[in-house]
């Protein structure tokens, strides 16, 4: 299935976009779809992001679904 | 209880965080405000552009007003964030938590702060005086105990 | 380091407090407001007015302030006690505490607060709605402790 | 030696005034001029007041002397 990916911040510059579409096989992890991010990722960037499905912090484990909002949360440095 | 959560771009207006939280049955208020700092890890800061994940951001901020004040009966919490381009004095974060007791006031307030840099999808880009400019790591700050994050 | 007393007998004012800490050099600001509650040892009260022996509250309530800011590197530090009869809501307290990192802004202003309650001469007799006035004698307020002094 | 002696909140009201006159001997302390006030005072008042001599809290054992400012402070409410 295709997922669409939000990238911020340091991401999204490396990316030099702030979206990007994987393809991820059915059942596919939230930690999968972040390693299929980060292999388009070559430059360094801060470790540890999280992912957040559906504007909610996921576990590596939870399942990502064709049409949820995927995301990848550099640390956060708001306050 | 009463908690009020918002991401702005415009100025946060201490005085008016402090009236939106005001209540007859309230005797103490706390205010925290996050401003922009001219050094951070010992570079010579211009400005910081603050971003977010808005959706997810705005629910994130809602989220921690609920909690303190559902931990802390009868609190009265507002809590703004800034988005966007702020120079050096500007407040990035306003918090105003009031309550009957001093202690639960001052307790709301700093959880409330200390929740938003743990967990609240915001990120922000520094500009140096010397024209350069970066995303701020704080993971990377723990190395510099004495210089790094506010 | 900077530290400002005041004894005042007009309002307290909060942004005014928090313009005068500012600096760029300090990422954060915590500001405390004690206000008049309408209820206090589950009597309603209408109004507070508060007495000093006031060359002795001015050094002791400058004294605070010096301490704190001397115990936290770079705070700035200003307090003002307002004076006089107070109504409902109106602040009798106000402090702003600036510094560079929060931790320190925080637990400044949270001992000055602390130190005023222990130290400063100032008496507050409370007006009840029921037309009666009395003396607060806070010593006594441990026998509630769901509902003593703020 | 005569020594004026300032009174506050309910020990104020208790006296009818804001300063008293005691008659102390010469090396009275805080605590003697304390004891010469509260001999003045019949009606009931909040307990455990401190004394300050010349605006400054005093150890009763402190010795007051002629021309100081000595007030009774009673448990204070700022705040």
């Amino acid at each position: 299935m295709k997922v669409r990916v939000l990238l911020f911040a340091s991401y999204a510059d490396a990316l030099g976009a702030d979206s990007v579409v994987v393809d991820a096989q059915d059942g596919a992890t939230a930690s999968d779809v972040l390693a299929l991010v980060q292999r388009r990722i070559t430059v360094p960037v801060p470790p540890r992001p999280m992912v957040a499905i559906n504007a909610t912090y996921a576990e590596g484990s939870e399942v990502v679904r064709e049409g949820d909002e995927v995301a990848v949360i550099p640390p956060v440095a708001g306050g | 209880m009463s908690a009020v959560a918002r991401l702005v771009d415009r100025p946060i207006d201490v005085s008016a965080l402090t009236r939106e939280v005001a209540d007859v049955g309230c005797g103490a208020t706390t205010v925290f405000l996050g401003t922009v700092r001219d050094l951070n890890d010992g570079r010579a800061v211009s400005g910081i552009d603050y971003k977010s994940y808005e959706r997810m951001a705005a629910s994130e901020l809602q989220a921690i007003a609920d909690e303190v004040a559902a931990r802390h009966q009868g609190a009265r919490v507002v809590v703004e964030h800034r988005l966007g381009y702020l120079e050096l004095g500007d407040a990035s974060v306003g918090i105003a938590v009031a309550h009957a007791r001093r202690a639960a006031s001052m307790d709301a307030a700093r959880t409330v702060i200390e929740e938003i840099k743990k967990r609240v999808p915001i990120w922000k880009r520094e500009h140096y005086v010397d024209g350069t400019r970066e995303w701020v790591d704080p993971t990377k700050s723990v190395a510099h105990p004495g210089q790094g994050d506010r």
